[in-house]
């Protein structure tokens, strides 16, 4: 029960937001966001104590923990459940999302000044949704709040958000559906093809793992057709060259504390769903391609940061090194090793946390300068001494500083995908190339910083520029916590990871 | 066993030093200093103790390689972990790193706290986190707890050249240190991740339990591999299409990678000169001692791997000796003290990987360790000097310092002399057996390998002459001849945490030649050649035949396996006396020189002469121009463009699919006329198109 | 003997489609009417025809059917003809165009 | 089995009772204007043939009595049957016809004729309930213009707004074409069949030989004249013209945008959703039961399915693209409306030519117009409401509604974003639901013109929300009242749209049973 507990929580948390007085709408959201991290937290340590070697939701159904399933409803002979659990991949996520919204909803309390209450509720609701994809089971459940993101998401963009918001709010918001869409299609293209009935995902693994005789369209196996709609479909989401053109408008746009959520949470969703459905369901195809999906990521990770480099905005390096940094989720993914998928996965969180830090730090920076054009300001180390130095720890933690998350995770990705046996020859060749990313992010990361934390101070304001909030900086320093935390002791996260993914990849590196 | 179980502290005292500065620094007088005086002096005598227990003299085992954390246990995987290795090497360079690290707390009380600088907590945290970081590399017993910790001091040296980040100068220089070593650790990475994936593991020496394996070392997996084409372990070798060797040689020249990044090697040295923006203490730990040698420790460390490929070798050869002129000749015009000292610095760790690539196992880690005394005691010398001279820094505004400030010029002289080569201060034993090992083996080594070693020696055997030169050019400017400006007149005083460090390292540079003069050993027949031995250990049993680091199996395996071997033409004692005695003339060549061109009361710039050289030298052979260019010149434009091309194509691309479709339905609501007849018409011609339609489909007609 | 059925069909087609050019070509709202009328005719012949044919009566019945909503229709056909008027001056069909696109 | 049978088409009854006792009340006292008691008496009214509607559902009508129900109630000879297809669309329409008069009482209160006005309503909506039962192309004609002949009235009710008479007369004139091409199309099935009830029709196409009916039951005719599947064929399109007009569907939709934009708002809910629903109960029945598919597949006449699939994917795009470029919001959802037509035109075009998975897609079809009819109904009450307080027609003056009426902006968000297929109403499972159905026979041409208008909806519901939530206020509005009966109609829209996503399994299992008990 606690699943539906979290569920019900957040969602009449939303709701009192909702109606409360703007004064308070942001405390109050804190503290009610503050009981789903507790249960997570809870969730996360009865997990590691006494769900230890629990299997794949996907793939060993009965070792799902917190699972709950009842029967929902029937389309048209196809058998829908409430079904919800975690496993090992989606409670590191789940811990993942609540933690960062409670960061989030604190790290808002300065930049929004206007219908706080509506927005506090949005973030709760968005909450819900996130807290349903990653412990949803059943398809249609799955899906329920996969797009159910999108409302809060499109308000909290279109509302709060930058000059152009309302164009970067309904790209975000079309674009993300048309995917939706095709996903779907390819999805239901092979429960079609197959014979399964019910559409709760281990139902569907079953059916698509063990399908034989799939019909042949146009030369192609439908498992083929339908993976690479899916595919499609999850990289907007992911974002994956060239379909991430929506993801740099709306991180400009956003205010940061969605932004936050939109790096750290939402990008996950398009890898756990990758990982959840194509490589899980169609792991035989997903190996076969494997060659130019980690084209793909590869592409990805060093198109982002190139075009990173040429940035001037703040958020905008941000964003694209998102769609670097999302690259190595792919390729992680297509290796099909426990380091490969594990360290994919163990990304998924470390990136979820530094990126949700380096976007609120660059928020705390916005809130006191107005700007966040590299080349409008200087020398902030010399006015805000903590806050630098939380973004500096951030940024060598996105270009990959050992000890931090993000390293462990790169590492582990690319050690398991080095001699990967999906990608054959090509396997060291197409990491060696992944791994020039970790250069290029020290390009521009460390431009940006000398450009504008060093230097002598300069900025054009009539307010003196002092230190940051105690609330603002706080969430900060828990972040990075987290991160070295993560950085220094993988195994909090990965070892529930690798047990999780451990029926795809079959040992090896 | 006992000194062994508190190793570990030697790793941590200096990172409690690093959070006690950082958060307590503010309410701790000298602003966390104290701290990490009393971090490293513990490290230190830890380090002494673990050094004592290394050669037998307490405890009972002479040597440590165990795991003390796992890191990722893995599933079905890998395990990824972390240990600590004690053998001569890493003892002995526990030993420096301490005792510099040591030092240089000291000399920063008095050239940062006396100077009244700001963000002293910083500084310390810094410092300590450096010291921390640079002995877990040096005690990591496997290749990826090594990466890790050659990351982490990449960091500190960062955070400690952009120091002054008021300035615009550090913050870019730290800037471009990081990156020039980052494009090195891409290599490295890439190497790590493929000697991991390759072995199974990235141990430098095997683990033992009772005498048997019970994890095997890389460097020993690719010997079986190699010698006793025991391949069945080996990994990747289908995957890359390649044979053991050359697969080996691939791994070996990646991981080569981060240590021409770190140890400022060509062509990826141009970040150190600009280090030196950084406070001085910081360019004598981390830009001089420490963690440049890192790359040539890491080399040392797992020099099995590199012993078996002749390529490999042959490569760090050429790179050192090219690196070692190379870096001198630049030296010749410097006008800044420390820009002096750095291409130094390049030029002698030139000459470490000189004598790693030509098979003097013994002399580049004899080199490492004088050079690491003198050069750090010609920084803080140079950081006593620019304190008289109030942080001016050009030689040419200085002139007879010598009087004013006699403690810092005796020691300068020392480490000067050191540096020059000459007989018997530091430099000249272990520069002398640098050459001397090129020389013989390149002499005496079949193949392509022997003309390469000549061409390395030849490079290093001219460098002598140059350091020499420009070592004292910088002496004669700095402290002889007349005061050229009034501050040089009338200099500030130093205080005792100057010179206290100044004069412990002075004695050593003079006297820690004394612990390998392996020519007075030859000639006379005593074992005096203590490095050596320190090296080789026991002949029978011991750590050697545990950990397989030693010496002795080293030069096995260069000869056996690289094809290195000796060769004398004039004899053992000839060839070596013959080759001491051109060096230590080149060497006073140059100091001759110098005294003759720079040696006056007022001496005059002669760099003119040079003409279109000297501009060539003072733009460093244009590599800091075509390094900038690759980053401003090529990569942004061309990332720019990419920019160009995402907005204008990709980007443009989705906006064309909207606006397209908005016209779309701009052109389609037309239909809808407004005219009732109109419908009528539309309506029965799309009745009679279905009629018609479906009706040849339909064959009624 | 009695008249083949297509005969009857080819009559009412006709009829329907003089009904329909006369809904194509003329704009007075009445005329429209009647023409609409035409082809509600047309059917009828086919349902009178038919049920001769087929030998039930169901079709006549239809007819009968078709009659009442005839005149139903242009009952209230001619109401709305008459506000048309009220409102446009006119009962031409094709001037009443403020809402298009 | 409802004893006496007649009693099953209670809900159509009801409505009539309603419609008659408005129509006494007003011949005794023809100058009343007392709002409440009329539209009391309509409320009154649907609500009693709702219930009715519910109670027949759930009681079993129309299933078998082998798997616990009562049967198909069946009326006069065959020609009306009362089964779980037409008990589901009287619910439909019932529900719209009580919020479309809920609201109504005060959109109309400053009106005469009053309870012409409630009658009419409740007329159409008796012929629609009919609609829904009749089992002959007979009854369906006579049905079909119940239905339309009231609308045109209330479609042309303001008689001194051009635009409500402009409406009027388009809306009329292409109803008067397509009813008798409606005609027309049945006289030649008659023509080739010899029969008008939907089952003997089937036996003609299925044996191939001219029928009767004697006595209720079919019998051969007694010349054994061949079907011909010419003539039935063309019959069979020109009925398919005449339902595409009630549904709005290509060709015979352009009486729409403009009967939507100048009819009242409440009737352009009620036409938008019930008629709509009306003529595909029509289709449904008609194509499922007397035009079975596997007997007409390549015999000659037509694939219907096919012309079904042709004018869905034409009615998609024209509806939406067109809605996309609008400017004003009432006509934006007069378009949107032709596009959802088109969504729903899947339930017959989603099929193969065997006829496998007709009960799939048609029953996504009934489920898309179940919610349809509470989200459609919302939005354009919603519009109601807005025209009821002067708010402007376009996008612009709808801007920064949402400060202003927080609760009924919210509902009207449900409602767009529910229509745009988003998680937050019914609409998302039913379209998902529909999308599955074009997959499941592999239609990828209407599976991709799903894919495609459905982004483009997205685009142009969210203009509206945009505007009421993100955009700031630009001219000076105030509200002064907020009437209680369309304040109510559209919240309990709101709350069944989004009651209908946990609820969406009660409508899906009747709707695949009716299909499947056809």
């Amino acid at each position: 029960m606690l699943v539906e507990t979290l569920l019900l929580v957040t969602l009449l948390g939303a709701g009192i937001v909702m109606l409360a007085p703007d004064r308070m709408a942001g405390k109050l959201a804190a503290g009610i966001s503050a009981v789903p991290v507790a249960l997570t937290t809870y969730m996360y340590y009865v997990f590691l104590t006494d769900f230890d070697g629990a299997g794949n939701a996907l793939l060993s159904p009965g070792e799902v923990a917190f699972g709950t399933r009842i029967p929902w409803l029937d389309l048209g002979g196809y058998t829908v459940q409430y079904y919800v659990g975690l496993d090992g991949v989606s409670m590191p996520l789940l811990a993942l999302t609540t933690i960062l919204t409670t960061l989030a909803i604190v790290s808002a309390w300065t930049p929004i000044d206007e219908r706080q209450s509506q927005f506090y509720g949005l973030m709760l609701l968005m909450e819900v949704s996130l807290i349903g994809v990653f412990t949803a089971l059943d398809f249609f459940l799955w899906f329920v709040f996969w797009e159910g993101v999108l409302i809060p998401m499109y308000f909290l963009i279109g509302v709060w958000g930058g000059p152009r918001r309302k164009y970067a709010a309904i790209k975000f918001f079309v674009y993300t559906n048309v995917a939706s869409l095709v996903m779907f299609a390819g999805l239901f293209a092979m429960v079609f093809g197959t014979d399964v009935t019910t559409l709760s995902l281990p139902a569907m693994a079953t059916a698509f793992r063990t399908a034989t005789d799939l019909p042949v369209i146009a030369g192609y196996s439908l498992a083929t057709i339908s993976f690479v709609l899916m595919f499609i479909g999850f990289a907007v989401k992911v974002p994956v060259f060239p379909l991430h053109t929506w993801l740099p408008d709306a991180h400009v746009e956003a205010p940061t504390p969605v932004s936050v959520m939109l790096a750290g949470v939402l990008l996950k969703m398009g890898t756990y769903a990758l990982l959840r459905f194509n490589f899980t369901m169609l792991e035989a195809t997903a190996r076969q391609l494997a060659v130019p999906l980690a084209i793909v990521g590869v592409v990805s990770v060093i198109y982002g940061a190139m075009l990173a480099l040429a940035q001037r905005d703040l958020k905008r390096i941000v964003a694209y090194s998102s769609i670097s940094s999302m690259g190595y989720v792919i390729l992680g993914l297509v290796a099909f090793t426990p380091l490969g998928m594990g360290g994919a996965t163990f990304q998924m969180v470390a990136h979820g946390l530094i990126s949700g830090l380096l976007f609120m730090t660059v928020g705390v920076i916005y809130n006191t300068t107005h700007t966040r054009m590299v080349g409008d300001m200087s020398g902030l180390a010399d006015r805000m001494p903590w806050t630098v130095g939380i973004f500096v720890a951030a940024a060598f933690g996105y270009m990959g500083l050992p000890l931090m998350a993000g390293f462990a995770a790169e590492f582990f990705i690319f050690q398991g995908a080095f001699n990967a046996a999906t990608l054959g020859a090509s396997a060291p060749v197409l990491t060696s190339l992944a791994m020039f990313g970790i250069v290029i992010v020290a390009g521009y990361l460390l431009w940006a910083m000398q450009r504008t934390l060093f230097g002598g101070f300069g900025l054009e304001t009539d307010y003196e520029v002092g230190r940051a909030a105690f609330h603002d900086v706080a969430p900060l320093a828990v972040l990075l916590l987290l991160v070295i935390v993560l950085g220094v002791a993988p195994d909090l996260s990965l070892d529930m990871i690798q047990h999780a993914v451990g029926p795809l990849t079959g040992g090896g590196a | 066993m006992a000194a062994f179980t508190y190793a570990p502290a030697i790793v941590l005292l200096p990172f409690v030093s690093f959070l006690v500065a950082l958060f307590l620094g503010d309410r701790m007088p000298k602003g966390g200093a104290l701290a990490g005086i009393a971090a490293t002096g513990l490290s230190l005598a830890l380090s002494i103790w673990v050094t004592l227990d290394v050669a037998g003299f307490v405890g009972s085992s002479t040597s440590y390689n165990e795991f003390i954390y796992t890191w990722v246990a893995g599933v079905d995987a890998v395990s990824l972990r972390f240990g600590l290795l004690f053998d001569p090497l890493s003892a002995l360079m526990l030993l420096i790193v301490t005792l510099i690290a040591f030092l240089v707390h000291i000399f920063s009380l008095g050239y940062m706290n006396d100077e009244g600088e700001t963000g002293l907590p910083r500084y310390y945290a810094g410092l300590g986190l450096f010291t921390a970081s640079m002995l877990g590399f040096v005690v990591a017993n496997n290749l990826l707890m090594a990466f890790i910790f050659f990351e982490l001091v990449g960091l500190c040296s960062f955070l400690l050249i952009g120091f002054w980040f008021r300035e615009d100068g550090p913050p870019s220089a730290a800037k471009k240190a990081f990156l020039v070593t980052r494009f090195g650790d891409y290599f490295f990475l890439i190497g790590v991740v493929g000697i991991i994936a390759t072995f199974g593991t990235g141990l430098f020496a095997p683990i033992t339990e009772g005498g048997e394996v019970v994890a095997h070392s890389f460097p020993g997996l690719a010997e079986d591999a190699v010698v006793d084409g025991a391949t069945e372990n080996i990994a990747m070798l289908e995957t890359v299409g390649m044979g053991a060797k050359q697969w080996f040689t691939v791994l070996g020249l990646l991981v080569l990678g981060g240590v021409i990044g770190k140890s400022a090697q060509f062509p990826l040295h141009t970040w150190l000169p600009d280090a030196m923006e950084g406070p001085t203490p910081v360019s004598a730990l981390i830009h001089a001692a420490t963690m440049v040698a890192a790359g040539v420790y890491l080399v040392a460390r797992m020099y099995g791997f590199y012993a078996i490929s002749p390529t490999a070798l042959a490569v760090i050869a050429l790179v050192g000796g090219f690196t070692a002129l190379f870096a001198a000749t630049m030296g010749l015009v410097k006008q800044e003290l420390k820009q002096v000292l750095a291409y130094s610095t390049i030029s002698q760790y030139g000459y470490m990987m000189l004598a790693l690539g030509s098979g003097g196992y013994v002399a580049a880690v004899f080199h490492l360790t004088t050079h690491a005394v003198f050069k750090a005691l010609l920084f803080l010398g140079a950081g006593s000097v620019i304190i008289a001279m109030h942080h001016n820094e050009n030689m040419w505004d200085m002139g007879g310092l010598k009087d004013r400030m006699p403690v810092t010029y005796y020691t300068f002289l020392s480490g000067s002399l050191a540096l020059a080569g000459i007989v018997p201060f530091a430099g000249f034993w272990s520069k002398d057996e640098v050459l001397y090992e090129a020389l013989i083996h390149g002499l005496g080594s079949k193949g392509g390998l022997g003309p390469v070693y000549l061409l390395a020696y030849t490079m290093g055997l001219v460098s002598v002459f140059v350091t020499a030169f420009y070592t004292f050019r910088m002496v004669y400017l700095t402290f002889h001849g007349k005061p050229r400006t009034d501050i040089a007149r009338d200099p500030h005083g130093v205080g005792w945490n100057v010179k206290g460090p100044l004069s412990v390292l002075g004695v050593l540079a003079a006297t820690i030649g004394l612990i390998n003069m392996a020519p007075v050993a030859k000639v006379t027949g005593l074992h005096i050649d203590f490095l050596h031995k320190w090296l080789n250990g026991p002949e029978e049993g011991g750590w050697p035949a545990t950990l397989d680091t030693g010496l002795h199996h080293y030069e096995e395996l260069l000869h056996d396996v690289a094809g290195v071997s000796a060769g004398e033409p004039l004899g053992a004692i000839g060839t070596l006396l013959a080759s001491a005695v051109l060096s230590l003339a080149l060497a006073i060549a140059g100091v001759l020189v110098a005294r003759s061109l720079y040696g006056g009361a007022e001496p005059v710039e002669h760099t003119d002469k040079l003409g279109g050289v000297k501009t060539i030298l003072m733009h460093n052979y244009y590599q800091d121009e075509y390094q900038v260019w690759l980053a401003t010149g090529l990569t942004h434009p061309v990332a720019r463009a990419m920019d160009k091309f995402d907005q204008g194509v990709v980007d443009g691309v989705v906006n064309g699919v909207s606006s397209v479709s908005l016209s779309g339905g701009r052109r389609m609501r037309r239909i809808q006329s407004g005219v009732v007849s109109n419908y009528a018409t539309l309506l029965t011609l799309g009745l009679v198109l279905l009629l018609v339609a479906f009706g040849l489909a339909g064959g009624w007609f | 003997m009695a008249v083949p059925a297509q005969y009857y069909l080819l009559l009412s087609a006709a009829i329907f489609c003089i009904g329909l050019f006369g809904v194509l070509t003329r704009s007075n709202a009445l005329i429209f009417l009647m023409s609409v009328e035409l082809m509600l005719n047309a059917a009828n012949i086919n349902f009178v025809a038919f049920s001769l044919q087929h030998g039930n009566l169901t079709g006549q019945v239809f007819a009968l059917f078709g009659m009442a909503i005839a005149a139903a229709e242009v009952a209230i056909g001619i109401g709305i003809i008459l506000v048309l008027y009220r409102n446009f001056s006119d009962v031409d069909v094709t001037k009443a165009t403020t809402m298009r696109w | 089995m409802v004893d006496p049978t007649w009693l099953a088409t209670a809900p159509a009854l009801a409505f009539g009772a309603a419609a008659l006792v408005l129509l006494l009340a007003d011949s005794v006292d023809p100058d009343t204007t007392n709002a409440t008691v009329l539209g009391g008496i309509a409320v009154a009214g649907s609500l009693v043939s709702l219930a009715a509607a519910v109670y027949l559902l759930y009681g079993g009508v129309g299933i078998p009595t082998g798997q616990g129900g009562t049967g198909p109630a069946v009326i006069l000879g065959g020609q009306l049957v009362v089964d779980q297809m037409a008990l589901f669309f009287m619910t439909i329409t019932a529900s719209v016809t009580a919020l479309v008069t809920l609201a109504s009482v005060d959109y109309v209160r400053e009106h005469a004729y009053q309870a012409e006005f409630y009658s009419l309503v409740l007329l159409s909506a008796t012929g629609m309930s009919l609609l829904s039962a009749a089992n002959s192309l007979a009854t369906a004609f006579v049905a079909f213009e119940l239905v339309s002949l009231p609308s045109y009235a209330l479609v042309a009710f303001l008689k001194k707004n051009r635009g409500s008479v402009e409406a009027g007369l388009k809306y009329f004139l292409v109803g008067a074409v397509s009813s008798a091409v409606f005609a027309y199309g049945i006289s030649l099935v008659y023509a080739a069949t010899g029969v008008l009830r939907f089952d003997a029709v089937a036996m003609a196409i299925e044996s191939g030989t001219v029928r009767t009916v004697v006595d209720g039951s079919v019998q051969a005719q007694a010349s054994g004249a061949s079907v011909p599947m010419s003539i039935l064929g063309m019959g069979i399109i020109m009925i398919i013209g005449g339902l595409a007009f009630k549904m709005a569907a290509v060709p015979f939709q352009f009486w729409a945008p403009e009967a939507y934009e100048g009819a009242p708002a409440p009737i352009s809910a009620f036409l938008s959703s019930a008629s709509k629903a009306a003529g595909f109960v029509l289709a449904f029945r008609a194509f499922a039961v007397a035009f079975p598919i596997d007997a007409l597949a390549g015999s000659g006449a037509v694939d219907w399915f096919v012309v079904f699939q042709v004018l869905a994917i034409a009615t998609m795009f024209i509806g939406n693209f067109a809605a996309a470029t609008q400017e004003t919001v009432k006509r934006m959802l007069a378009y949107s409306s032709i596009g959802h037509a088109g969504y729903v035109l899947i339930g017959l075009a989603a099929l193969s030519a065997t006829g496998d998975g007709m009960a799939f897609s048609m029953s996504a079809g009934m489920a898309h117009l179940m919610v349809y009819g509470f989200m459609n109904t919302g939005a354009f009450l919603f519009i109601a409401l807005a025209e009821y307080w002067g708010v402007g027609r376009r996008f612009e003056d709808y801007n920064g509604l949402g400060k202003q009426a927080p609760v009924a902006c919210a509902a009207m968000t449900v409602f767009l974003f529910s229509l745009a297929g988003l998680p937050i109403g019914g609409g998302f499972f039913s379209k998902f639901y529909l999308f599955q159905a074009t997959l499941n026979v592999s239609a990828w041409s209407l599976a991709a013109a799903l894919v495609i208008n459905s982004a483009l909806s997205l685009f142009y519901y969210s203009r509206v929300v945009k505007a009421m939530w993100i955009e700031e206020p630009t001219g000076e509005r105030t509200i002064e009242s907020y009437p209680t009966g369309l304040y109510t109609a559209i919240v309990a829209a709101a709350v069944i749209t989004v009651l209908l996503i946990p609820g969406f399994g009660y409508i899906t299992d009747v709707a695949f049973r009716a299909v499947e008990l056809l």
